[in-house]
């Protein structure tokens, strides 16, 4: 193939076509108020992990819900499970076992690191 | 000559038996870790030991923990375990004395009977006979109260009893027919030859002898066998935990407990589990939420057939109720904790991102507020303000919200991110000049005491408040409230701080509760667990609510912010931290500053 | 705003007397295409259009990749009203879809905003010492096809059927983002759908593909395509709309913007040979057309007088579909009938 | 209203960590610091300016539109040197900014080198190298007095179209675009000169990606 | 020359339930649609939010109403001109005959918007878009089918097409088509358990009663999915099915995917009769929807003695708030024709 000087750029489009949607699947089954879910970000304002840095769980639970899953274990591993989250939350959603489970699933799949 | 083919079964039982149980117990007993070894080492040879024996006699034979809870139940583990083991003693010594040697074939004790026909002339002849007869009776009895048990487990009090594995069900059906075989087979022995005592000489009298003769080896053979069978199915089933809870006694008192990974002092921990089923009804999971099939004696039994379940190992609030109850002492919670545990990663940092802030004044305290604490910010308030009148200088390490004490990713089995967080915080405190840590959350405590290593000790507030009222640096006013204390599962069970808050509340009218102590009941929000929705917590932590406020207090105080949340949510009683109400009652002392005496603490409180 | 449906978006276009502004892109590109479209509106059509010596470029290019400020872009398209009204002509012609897109903007300000037109006039008499006249009507080229559509097919040659199949050819149309979306009532057919090439492709016995990016832009970007760096991004546009458009399979490619034109032929060469793939069945590409060159072809010019021979996807294919007769030996003679040494070869794009 | 229509059919969105719709939420929010960012970051030089955004949006916002303002403002107070996206400006201003003034065209066949556009192929190579025959091939006037396709324009329209970037100061925005980057080739020590091949700040700012994009 | 006391225009639901009122005190209505039939938008709705109650008890309950003796009806009766003489109404039919009351009561309603107008939607242009009117029906004949007769995998519903948007000059919100879209989507789940339902929203207004609960039951019970966003484009896939684009603003990030139907909740107009009439009489208010004297105090009289307004000619109403509307009307009117006092 010839190089040109520069290569083509990659879309970042979530395709719901193409996502694999099973494995958010696998976190309502284990955590069924993920379902509930609003994303109103209450989580995402009292987190520790984020004032240290630009974690975002609302952000990250959604891109998971969505199957785009590249990146997220390394976000993931921001998250200090300190539990906040899931004493603000207004839906009553188990935000730390949602955490939880999705470094489990990421790990099982081993989705790769940036590092 | 006494024998008789039928022995070979219960030699060769009896055989088996004690290879497969050496070999297990080297196995495991050389795989201790490190600092089990070493601690081994240094107690086998102390008075430790002695305790040990004695130990094992009150527990593996008496049962005397089981006695406490549940008589019954006591009796009946004691007739069966000790009424055996005097059986076997004094058939020892009848038999030695019957042979005149004490190498008499091992068998010759067990069927006895059999093969001592003739009229006893030895010593003692009369009274053995008696004895053993009045033993087989005593364990007879004990069997009758463990038949009644399967039947109908309510009769002696207890709720809820464990299923059985199969190997459980050859090993429980030749024990239980054991006895009965051998009060049978003595009798008809005796209805031939009349030798036996009060017991099976009276039924001997009643069976005529053509049965007898025709009934009288099989009989033996059947007892023989069931025997053999009760032998080689232990090792597998739950009567196991008879040989290894004498292991165990030894090795506990010899100083060992269960480390981060797992090791062979968890294999004999788990073999030494009778299943009784004692923890089930000690766990809110089963009485409040009525949810099955976690507890620690199901997680025991599916760890030892290797039917383990994510489900099981995390489904628990870590509570250590069940560890507290267990008449055998299992370390239950440390040794589901090893079960989370995670590999860790060679060469990984986490939590990079984490600013380490540090302070170098002169100060004498470092307040750490904790995660949750931030959540309930009168806590922080009130503590501010008994800083200040006891004129305390101190610096708020996590005041603008700071990094977590590590024991939540540690109770899910994140250990190395543990480790990492407790890297940056030690970093922290270790570098400033204070001369104590003062912790608001019982979680952060308990880590800081048992996974760091500080040079300065660490103190929970309410340590630290008894600590400041003792020194009559700060003064509470009387007052006529009434309040019932709640002790959370890290402050009680977790550190056995029992004393000092009620110290603290003395000038209250404290009520007491039926769930205290050791037996303090979980809020339900516990961080250990990560599966339970929002309603079974809920259900916990109503009940929990329920039993605290039978006496109407005018206030539920506790200790941790998280129980403080849970509690206030369930709105049945004003609940405050004892930080806060020692706080709102403290005797306010003329030189501190304005600023403490700000409403906004009280603002806060009634915003909560 | 009032409410309006799509196919009432119609914009008026002088019948006559058109004042012709070449565009940067077209002649360098594709320089036959406006040389045939003069061709096509003096000779067949009969109608007065004329061709300034004294044009120059609109500046819209600088001015939408961020280097040529509003002001200046504003007076250097007074300038070019100015030479219009010179010449005596009201009906303003912009052979390129920037162009068009940016004078439309422009007087669309002016009109909003009188004080910024006065300023203008301004700049421009001191500059140039020109006064003008604001355009009566802006239309583009490819209006003036649409428009004539009938006309033109009673004198074509051929019609966009495929000689083997007699089936219609299946053709995709690509609209340029700056003609319909930036004003969709002055064209025909709103932004959504613009009728001017479904319009002639229809009349001209072609069948419209439509396919999911059928709207989506060809990729140029002004400022990412300028610099060598930024080209995955523009490429990366045009190879989404021909992954979309591939399963229908369709014959050729048909543009009213010379830009995307271009881009939509260059990139089918740069995906070939830097990734190996292509859209066609046989390596060699769809091949894209100005809707010059289609009137051209169908009208019977010689291929290679319209400027077919500088496509890099190759048209021969094509040509053979619609049996328009061509002569191979013709393709590469230059102007002084001189036979000049064939391009090279692409390694993966077949030719 | 932040219903993302804009972002939604956006090809900058697709292809770059952009978002139009974010963009107008900093413009509303009038955070001086955000506003600033966005003048020094990457983000407003990742429009391509294809303006799909004006014909969607539900309140007749134009996002494409209030990015080239931001950009004329990032040039003008000269933050646009801070991003790599930013810098690129000069090596536009160096081509094709340079071309209208010195020619009279965005675009010329003379422009388009082949060395500078690979992508361009091997057909357009032959263009160029033939460019006068071909061209009047097709009916051009290649770089010839008079009318036609691709002549050469003449010195009167030149003048004129020069005046023009003095008076109304897009001259001064060419040399304030130079200014600023010979500044900022001098802090990354890459040399700079007034032409293109010996360039070295151009063919950085030209060619080079860092890898974060 | 026709007389009666009150002349009503419109015989949907707050036409009839006003005229019942009125009926109840002895005052003689005229009752005068323009189509064959009564109820109105009532004909389409198979149940109603929040409860799913079938929609046909409303509509014979409401026909019962209308059995009143003091109610004369007047079917396929288009009203053309409405004008006051110094003390009477005057109302011109189209078929040209004029009757004269006492007071006249506006309820002439509104007209759902035309989705045409929205052409990057496709509706009318591509077969699986279509609006929550059509697939209300399709959902009372009990079977919901793509355009090509086969059973659906994923159903879109786009909120706020023709609500809250400047380009077609609607800039208020229709207030009825969140919780619509959420029971149609529900009720899609009810009918097809394993189609995927997405909702596209840009805010959910709940503003009912029960509305928040019920939007809940669709994420927890129906696995509703929803996306904070506005569908920017819709086009045919090769498969007959249609790619929709928005922006999943909450992670900042475009989204596409191909659906089978994409429902329109297609937002609420006044309809030609009221914004005609209320030019008619000079209360043409906002979007032509008539206006009333005070929103506040008076939202049921006009600025014209004796002319009164009920129901959605005055704004997006839901049905309660509508019938509501309808009895404080006929109170009103009630209050009027006895001449008592403010």
């Amino acid at each position: 193939m010839k190089d040109l000087g520069f290569s083509i750029s990659k879309s970042r489009t979530i395709d719901l076509d193409k996502a694999d949607l099973s494995v958010y699947q696998k976190i309502i089954d284990k955590v069924p108020s993920a379902k509930l879910c609003l994303m109103c970000g209450a989580c995402t304002a009292t987190c520790s992990a984020r004032n240290h840095t630009d974690f975002n769980f609302r952000k990250i639970h959604l891109l998971f819900r969505r199957g785009q899953f590249d990146g997220l274990a390394d976000e993931l591993d921001k998250c200090m499970l300190c539990g906040k989250c899931r004493l603000v939350c207004n839906r009553g959603v188990n935000t730390r076992a949602i955490v939880y489970n999705m470094r489990i699933i990421l790990d099982n799949l081993n989705y790769k690191r940036i590092k | 000559m006494s024998f008789h083919p039928f022995v070979i079964p219960f030699t060769a039982g009896a055989a088996i038996l004690f290879a497969v149980i050496v070999y297990k117990v080297y196995k495991w007993t050389t795989s201790l870790d490190r600092k089990q070894k070493f601690i081994v080492k240094q107690n086998i040879f102390t008075i430790k030991t002695i305790r040990a024996i004695s130990e094992v006699f009150r527990e593996a034979l008496i049962h005397r923990n089981i006695y406490r809870k549940n008589p019954v139940l006591g009796y009946m583990h004691m007739s069966l375990a000790f009424g055996w083991f005097l059986l076997i003693v004094f058939g020892k010594v009848k038999a030695s004395l019957y042979a005149g040697t004490f190498f008499e074939p091992p068998w010759l004790a067990i069927f006895f009977n059999f093969f001592a026909v003739e009229k006893h002339t030895f010593l003692f002849s009369t009274q053995l006979t008696f004895i053993m007869d009045f033993l087989l009776l005593i364990v007879l009895s004990g069997l009758a109260l463990a038949f009644i048990k399967r039947m109908k487990s309510s009769l002696l009090g207890m709720k809820k009893t464990t299923r059985h594995s199969s190997f459980d069900r050859i090993a429980l059906t030749s024990l239980w027919l054991i006895f009965p075989l051998r009060l049978l087979a003595e009798s008809t022995t005796d209805a031939l030859h009349s030798n036996g005592g009060f017991l099976t000489g009276s039924i001997g009298q009643l069976i005529p002898t053509s049965a007898a003769s025709f009934m009288e080896l099989p009989l033996w053979w059947a007892y023989s066998l069931s025997l053999f069978f009760f032998f080689v199915a232990l090792p597998y089933s739950r009567y196991m935990h008879i040989p290894i809870e004498v292991v165990l006694i030894f090795l506990r008192n010899w100083g060992a407990t269960a480390g981060e990974h797992h090791s062979g002092y968890t294999d004999i921990q788990i073999n030494s589990c009778s299943r009784c089923g004692i923890c089930i009804d000690s766990c809110q999971l089963n009485f409040a939420a009525q949810l099955g099939n976690v507890q620690s004696v199901y997680f025991i039994r599916d760890t030892r057939y290797n039917t383990l379940s994510d489900e099981v190992v995390n489904n628990c609030l870590m509570c250590g109720r069940c560890s507290n109850e267990c008449p055998v002492g299992l370390e239950l919670t440390l040794v589901r904790q090893q079960y989370r545990n995670k590999e860790e990663i060679p060469g990984k940092f986490y939590y990079e991102y984490t600013k380490s802030i540090e302070n170098q004044e002169n100060i004498d305290v470092i307040y750490y507020a904790g995660c949750m604490t931030h959540l309930t910010p009168s806590i922080i308030h009130s503590m501010k303000k008994i800083f200040a009148s006891a004129q305390v200088s101190y610096w708020f390490m996590d005041e603008d919200k700071g990094v977590c004490c590590g024991r939540p990713m540690r109770q899910q089995g994140f250990v190395q991110q543990a480790k990492n967080l407790v890297i940056k915080n030690s970093r922290m405190i270790n570098s400033s000049k204070a001369k104590l840590l003062v912790t608001s959350c019982p979680i952060c405590y308990k880590s800081f005491k048992e996974e760091y290593n500080l040079n300065i000790p660490v103190m929970h507030h309410t340590e630290y408040i008894e600590k400041l009222i003792n020194s009559k640096k700060i003064k509470l006013k009387p007052t006529n409230i009434t309040a019932v204390y709640h002790d959370p599962c890290e402050l009680g069970r977790g550190t056995g701080i029992y004393e000092q808050p009620r110290n603290i509340l003395k000038n209250f009218s404290l009520l007491v509760s039926d769930n205290e102590r050791e037996n303090s009941l979980c809020c339900g929000g516990s961080l250990s667990n990560a599966i339970l929705d929002l309603r079974l917590q809920l259900k916990i932590r109503d009940h929990a609510l329920d039993e605290l406020t039978k006496e109407r207090p005018d206030v539920l105080v506790t200790a941790c912010p998280l129980c403080k949340k849970s509690f206030v949510h369930g709105n049945k009683a004003a609940v405050m931290d004892i930080a806060e109400i020692v706080a709102k009652n403290i005797v306010t002392n003329k030189k501190v500053s304005e600023k403490v005496y700000s409403n906004e603490l009280y603002g806060v409180l009634i915003n909560e | 705003m009032s409410k309006q449906y799509w196919k009432d978006y119609q914009s008026a276009v002088a019948d006559d007397n058109y004042y012709y502004e070449r565009s940067c892109i077209r002649q360098s590109f594709f320089t036959g295409s406006e040389e045939i479209f003069l061709k096509i509106v003096k000779d067949i059509l009969k109608k007065d259009i004329v061709d300034d010596m004294n044009l120059h470029t609109c500046s819209g290019i600088g001015y939408y990749s961020g280097v040529v400020p509003l002001d200046t872009t504003m007076t250097v398209v007074a300038r070019l009203f100015a030479l219009m009204t010179e010449a005596g002509y009201k009906n303003f012609v912009p052979s390129c879809i920037t162009s068009f897109g940016l004078v439309n903007e422009m007087v669309d300000m002016w009109h909003h905003f009188p004080e910024k037109l006065e300023e203008i006039k301004g700049y421009l008499k001191e500059a140039t010492g020109k006064d003008f006249k604001m355009p009566e009507n802006i239309a583009h080229p490819c209006d003036i096809i649409y428009k004539n559509r009938k006309a033109l097919k009673d004198k074509m040659k051929y019609s966009l059927t495929n000689v083997r199949t007699g089936k219609p050819l299946k053709v995709v149309e690509h609209i340029g983002c700056h003609y319909a979306k930036i004003f969709p009532r002055h064209v025909k057919g709103g932004a959504e759908f613009p009728q001017v090439l479904v319009g002639m492709i229809e009349e001209w016995g072609g069948e419209v593909v439509d396919y999911p990016e059928r709207r989506h832009c060809c990729g140029f970007g002004f400022s990412q395509y300028l610099v060598l760096a930024n080209r995955g991004y523009s490429a990366a546009n045009s190879k989404k709309k021909f992954e979309s458009m591939q399963p229908f399979k369709p014959d050729f490619i048909l543009t009213n913007c010379p830009g995307c034109n271009m881009f939509m032929d260059r990139w089918q060469y740069t995906i070939a040979e830097t990734e190996g793939i292509t859209y066609d069945d046989e390596k060699r590409g769809i091949p894209v057309l100005t809707y010059e060159e289609l009137t051209g072809l169908l009208l019977g010019y010689n291929p290679w007088d319209l400027g077919l021979q500088v496509h890099q996807v190759q048209v021969e294919p094509l040509l053979e579909k619609m049996g328009i007769e061509y002569n191979p030996k013709d393709k590469y003679v230059g102007k002084t009938g001189k036979q000049l040494t064939e391009p090279e070869k692409p390694m993966n794009l077949k030719v | 209203m932040n219903c993302g229509v804009c972002t939604a059919i956006c090809p900058a969105a697709e292809f770059y960590d952009y978002d139009p719709r974010d963009i107008c939420n900093v413009l509303m929010s009038k955070d001086e610091e955000k506003i600033e960012d966005l003048l020094k970051g990457d983000k407003i030089w990742h429009c391509g300016q294809c303006l799909s955004c004006k014909t969607r949006c539900p309140r007749g916002n134009v996002p494409g539109l209030l990015v080239s303002l931001l950009r004329e403002v990032s040039i003008r107070v000269g933050l646009f040197t801070e991003s790599e996206e930013g810098r690129r400006q000069y090596a536009i201003k160096k081509t094709l900014g340079e071309n209208i003034i010195n020619s009279g065209y965005c675009v010329h066949v003379m422009h388009v080198k082949p060395h500078l556009h690979p992508e361009q192929g091997p057909v357009w190579k032959w263009y160029f190298d033939n460019a006068e025959e071909v061209a009047d091939r097709q009916g051009g006037n290649y770089n010839k007095e008079g009318s036609g396709a691709l002549r050469k324009i003449n010195d009167v329209n030149l003048k004129d179209l020069r005046k023009i970037f003095e008076v109304t100061g897009g001259k001064d925005f060419y040399d304030h675009i130079d200014k600023l980057s010979k500044v900022k080739a001098v802090q990354l020590k890459k040399n700079i000169t007034d032409n293109i091949d010996d360039n070295e700040y151009f063919y950085h700012v030209y060619r080079d990606k860092s890898q974060k994009q | 020359m026709k007389k009666t006391d009150v002349i009503i225009i419109g015989g949907g639901p707050a036409g009839i339930e006003a005229a019942y009122d009125l009926a109840r005190n002895d005052v003689q209505v005229f009752l005068f649609e323009k189509e064959d039939e009564l109820f109105g938008h009532m004909n389409i709705a198979a149940t109603l939010f929040p409860n799913f109650q079938d929609a046909s008890e409303i509509r014979s309950l409401l026909l019962q109403k209308t059995k009143h003796n003091n109610i004369k009806i007047f079917k396929n009766t288009g009203v053309a001109k409405v004008h006051k003489d110094d003390k009477d109404w005057h109302v011109q039919t189209e078929k040209g005959e004029e009757y004269t009351a006492k007071a006249v009561l506006l309820a002439s309603g509104f007209k759902t918007f035309d989705a045409k107008y929205k052409e990057e939607l496709g509706y009318g242009i591509y077969k699986g878009v279509i609006t929550s009117v059509e697939f209300e029906e399709m959902y009372k004949e009990g079977k919901i089918l793509t355009p090509y007769e086969k059973k659906p995998q994923r159903i879109a519903f786009l909120n706020c097409v023709g609500s809250r948007d400047e380009k077609v000059g609607n800039h208020y919100c229709s207030r009825v088509c969140c919780i619509n879209a959420v029971k149609l989507s529900i009720e899609a789940k009810k009918l097809l358990p394993d189609v995927e339902a997405y909702c596209f929203y840009m805010d959910i207004r709940m503003s009912g009663q029960f509305y928040e609960e019920l939007y809940r039951k669709s994420q927890e019970d129906y696995n509703v999915n929803y996306i904070r966003g506005r569908i920017s484009e819709v086009s045919p896939t090769i498969d007959n099915r249609l790619q929709i684009k928005c922006e999943d603003t909450l992670s900042q990030t475009p989204l596409k995917m191909s659906v089978d139907l994409l429902v329109l909740m297609i937002g609420i107009e006044a309809s030609e009769g009221t914004s005609m009439i209320a030019k008619q009489v000079g209360i043409n208010g906002e979007y032509s929807f008539a206006k009333s004297l005070s929103l506040h105090s008076a939202d049921n009289k006009t600025k014209n003695e004796g002319f009164f307004l009920a129901g959605t000619c005055k704004r997006p109403l839901t049905m309660p708030e509508t019938m509501a509307d309808a009895r404080a009307a006929a109170l009103e009117i009630g209050y009027y024709l006895k001449g008592v006092p403010e």
